[in-house]
């Protein structure tokens, strides 16, 4: 194969972009984190920390035309498609500025225009929403792919078989990533899966399915790119199982009782950004600059994002029942 | 108005549901007919027989048995610009779907902060009354009335089973049309050209200044029957069809009961929690000074419908059991 | 593997008692078609015709203290189990002298003595509870096994997926038995799975699996006799595809719009009662007047049922609300 | 009577439902709890933290994110002779087993002619208050106390998070008991030997002659503060926590009703279909000529319940419109 668009273009300017991007969402991360411990972020708070290249890589195969549909874990993806850190923190507020208007919060992310269906807070609930958007595209022929998000512990869920099997059955262009972090909250995953190969699930199917490196962001987009193409060219879903790492806590609640601390130190250094940088300094590509500039830049634009946020607006509480149904044109 | 009187035909309520499928399907590209069966098999109650080799299996798409995964992907789909109808094949199997309806249906609009409606319409077979016993005779619409985002339809005229579904393929929200199992055999006569109808509003089936007796869908032909009834003892009940269960038209509701200051409310449900509760707690809260008499209800009995036919029918309201509630209403 | 519970024992009394068993069944479903068209069965029937030698074969396997678990299309399984007919013929009719006093009917046949626990009418709704009797076995430490039917339709359910999951998960002593008769309702196989193998759904949970003759009471029993030595022995759940076919429709209410005319008439032949009568004949294992003493019992055991069930009463309308919920002892 | 006063303890509501499982699977081999994150997490609500350690991986059950076959296989488990607590982490989750619940747990015995109950004990924390929003935050109970052939329990009281889940554990029927997440750090004092308590009977948690607020689980202290208001204001409320569900307590509700003349219901649900129209509609059954003013409902707001404070806020219950609501009742 020598579609150019399989292959990632390992220029300067595309892994300073990569780099920038995982820089962007964990900057964006710890300070979620900060702000829910000052009380602005509220409700229940799940961080991406230490899973950055897995949505980084797999944005890069999009399209604009494309649809992505996430988890209650999708600042991450919300970021690497594009949704402004500004309308976006302004949600981790619950303020009307935000990408959702506020009503959301951190599980609900949604946002029109970079065609972002959400934010689920129902483990496997996006899968079938995932058949549904690609259904539509392939009744319309239309060339676009649906990008559906999940973590391991929603491949028992019976949603997830029934979505597999619809996906495969009519041949809907559907990437399929699975993001095992290895735990579903504090259940580990050889306590829940008889089959703990994930990817061997969706090749039940019948669907073409593949294990990736989710801690290396250019093996991530080679996936993602050599599946999307095959996925517009009309082969059907594709799977790709990511592994990876969660560094934090499931949520701000977690008191972490079903791992050693010393686990996640082990991890830590094999961590997207970490690992990744150490690669671009030791080949030199990136010099210590480019690496300064990026964290300076996102830096102020983590800053602009919160004085976004802090600036915006309650939504009066007169509008309380607003958004519920549309009214019918006449 | 019109001189020339319309053309009518005879035809059934499970032809009407089928004609407005084929018109829906005939004027919008976007629309198509999903769920188990519809398409090969001609439709659990036969309501879209002939309608695969009419359209193809593209848009008469047959699903596997994966309630909670099709209707996911008719809200995908929806989402993402088509025009699905959904059939789940009755709504004692929707209970699979219900994490769908509930947490994505209904919310999206809201969750989204305004950004994404859900033009889906979804229609589920309803209610007992054929012998199908616990699990396949539940009538769970009044479950679906309680959640916001939803709009809940029950045809029980021919007109509205055509008129209805049309109806709801306007209406940019997420739509649950009911239709009552022992109503798809109904014949009748309608214009030729019957389309759209209004929803949102109760109609009034049968005047009267007695009492009123206010029902939907499967229930609507009892409590006629029982204002027949109750005439011969001139009792006279004015009789509201609800139509749309949510949400509901309380207008006409207490208009009614402002003037018959008696009601009965009829309901297949089972009696706890059901829709008539709600219905009365409405008539209670806005009406309770116009009454001379308590809200009456009659529900099902609170048991899972038992397969003989004469415990099954005990089970269920009747045109009896309402003629005596009414009656009760007027200390008779 | 030499334990005499795995090889069927193919002695004169044996064939002729398997025989038997597929003629009960037969025979019953015959009756119950003309009794729905006199009106005395109402509601939804389906019934096992083709099908015995799945349920004839597996409960060869079984003990007493095991359970059966098993679909709205039952009649057969509660024969093979041990329902009298004479009950069953009851709850067919609504009687309170029925199995399940009358309340059940044609879908919900229960019957406490030989633990058959039902009669599921929702596709896939027995497959958890099959989990569940399974694992209060297991946790008891009895070496008893559950034993599932399902059609291979209820293969597309989430319910099917959660449940071999826990089932192998656990190592739980569930015999699954997946009646594949190509048909789901009017829906062909090939257009409901994207692997049309069920049993290599079966693996992808690490559970063993196999494929079997359906059509053959023998190669039923011997398959069963091995998995339950194994299920036994606690090595976990097994699984067994049989094929099949339905020579009627779904139920009463079919017109077959679905499958033509010929198809069925090809399958005729291959009947498990027709094939293994045949075989019986063409190797003189059995004389054309056991054939004849077995059509000639089962047609008084199904007489006996049906005047059992029409001398049956009807339970009284007052006891409407009964058997809802148990009152708590004191 | 006692004349030692018997040795009382510092407790929460948390702890309370933890002591009762411990004691529960103390006393009873074949009494197990199973659900998402019991386990090694030590609950989603931190409930069951430290039993792991105590009763092994086999008897507090980590399952996979399976709601439908670990609901059912609770459900088959106790046909088969165990006594199972299944936890699902939240009623917002429980929809994916609501099959399991509806069309197995409540309805076996009766499909089985009284042949096989089910001793099933299902938990699940429910309500809002936690900024969770719109998939977080439901509160269903009233959909499953519609439901014959369950139990349905709301504990309030710290003494009720202990002592009704050992009385479901008596009872051989699936009890769902529903524990509204504002509760668990709710602290208190209770006997230290407290035990089972009755189920079945609503409490009157403080007498009152003008106005009765009927309630249960998380809105009680919602309505012991209004009630405090109205004292402040000379109108004695009579607060009931319904306690049950299913069956309602109506001996109690009714009484207290013809006492006072006047009630409010106070519900999380959604208003439209909520227990609380429930509640109303057998008000108006059954004192219908008992009552001086309306019953009046104070139940959640139409809509998802968004995610910011002030919005979610202003969607729940308050003591502020539970007040006003009895005050109406006065005509105040
Ligand atoms: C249906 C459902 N059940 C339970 C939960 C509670 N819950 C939220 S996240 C989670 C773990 C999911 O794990 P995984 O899918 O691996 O995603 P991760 O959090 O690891 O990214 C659970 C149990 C839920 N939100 N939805
Ligand atoms: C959850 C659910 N969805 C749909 C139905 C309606 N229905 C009853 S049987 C059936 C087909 C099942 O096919 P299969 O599992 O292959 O069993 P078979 O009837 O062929 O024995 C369908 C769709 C149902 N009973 N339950
Ligand atoms: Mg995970
Ligand atoms: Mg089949």
């Amino acid at each position: 194969m020598t579609d150019p668009a399989i292959k990632p273009h390992l220029t300067r300017e595309h892994v300073a972009e990569l780099l920038r991007q995982m820089v962007r969402i964990r900057r964006f991360e710890e300070k979620c984190v900060e702000l829910y411990q000052r009380e602005k972020i509220r409700g229940f708070l799940h961080v991406y920390i230490g899973e950055e290249a897995i949505a980084v890589g797999i944005m890069q195969a999009l399209a604009p035309a494309d649809t992505v549909i996430a988890t209650y874990r999708e600042h991450g993806h919300a970021i690497a498609r594009g949704v402004p850190m500004t309308t976006l923190m302004a949600e981790m507020y619950g303020k009307q500025e935000g990408c959702s208007r506020g009503r959301g919060g951190s599980m609900h992310v949604f946002d029109a225009k970079t065609r972002f269906y959400g934010g689920n807070a129902i483990v496997g609930g996006g899968l079938p929403l995932a058949v549904g958007t690609a259904l539509a595209d392939a009744m319309q022929k239309r060339p676009s792919v649906t990008a559906c998000f999940f973590g391991e512990g929603a491949a028992a869920e019976g949603e997830f078989h029934e979505s597999m099997n619809l996906a495969a059955l009519w041949k809907l262009p559907v990437l399929f990533v699975c993001e095992n972090n290895l735990y579903a909250m504090g259940t580990a995953l050889a306590l829940s899966e008889s089959e703990t190969d994930i990817h061997h699930k969706a090749e039940s199917y019948r669907m073409p399915a593949e294990v990736v490196d989710g801690m290396d962001v250019v093996a991530v987009e080679a996936a993602a790119r050599k599946a999307v193409v095959a996925i517009r060219a009309g082969a059907g879903p594709h799977f790709v199982e990511c592994r990876t790492y969660r560094f934090r806590g499931h949520s701000m609640f977690d008191s972490e009782l079903y791992r050693d601390k010393a686990e996640v130190e082990r991890w830590k250094p094999h961590g997207p950004i970490e690992r990744f940088g150490a690669w671009l300094r030791q080949n030199d590509i990136l010099h210590e600059a480019a690496f300064q500039a990026i964290e300076t830049e996102v830096a102020a634009e983590v800053e602009a994002a919160v004085a976004f946020a802090e600036a915006g607006t309650w939504e009066p509480v007169a509008d309380l029942t607003k958004h519920v149904t549309l009214e019918p044109e006449s | 108005m019109n001189e020339i009187a319309p053309a009518r035909i005879k035809t059934t309520y499970r032809e009407a549901v089928r004609a407005a499928i084929r018109d829906a399907l005939t004027a919008d590209p976007k629309a198509f007919l999903m769920g188990e069966d519809v398409g090969h098999y001609g439709g659990c109650y036969a309501v879209s027989k002939g309608l695969l080799a009419e359209f193809g299996p593209e848009r008469i798409r047959d699903t596997p048995l994966s309630e909670s995964a099709f209707v996911g992907a008719g809200i995908g789909a929806a989402l993402n610009g088509m025009r699905p109808i959904v059939e789940v094949m009755t709504v004692n199997f929707s209970l699979l779907a219900l994490d769908q309806i509930l947490n994505n249906a209904a919310t999206l609009l809201h969750m989204s902060g305004g950004q994404f409606n859900v033009p889906l319409v979804i229609r589920m077979a309803t209610g007992a009354g054929r012998q199908l016993a616990a699990q396949h005779s539940h009538s769970l619409e009044g479950w679906y009335a309680h959640i916001p985002g939803l709009k809940v339809l029950a045809p029980a005229t021919i007109e509205d089973a055509r008129g209805m579904l049309l109806g709801a393929l306007k209406d940019p929200n997420p739509v649950l049309i009911f239709e009552h199992v022992m109503l798809y055999n109904m014949e009748g006569e309608i214009a030729a050209d019957a389309g759209a109808v209004e929803t949102g509003k109760a109609a009034i089936r049968r005047p009267g200044r007695d009492v009123t007796l206010i029902t939907y869908g499967g229930s609507l032909a009892k409590a006629m029957a029982a204002a027949e009834t109750l005439a011969k003892e001139r009792i006279e009940a004015e009789v509201i069809d609800l139509r749309t269960l949510r949400p509901l038209d309380t207008a006409t509701i207490i208009g009614s009961v402002a003037r018959t200051r008696r009601a009965v409310v009829v309901d297949e449900g089972w009696k706890t929690g059901s829709l008539a509760a709600e219905v009365t707690a409405t008539i209670m809260e806005q009406a309770f000074w116009e009454l001379d008499a308590p809200v009456a209800r009659v529900c099902s009995a609170e048991v899972p419908i038992p397969y003989p036919r004469h415990l099954e029918q005990a089970a269920l309201p009747q045109p009896e059991s309402i003629a005596a509630a009414a009656r009760a209403t007027l200390g008779r």
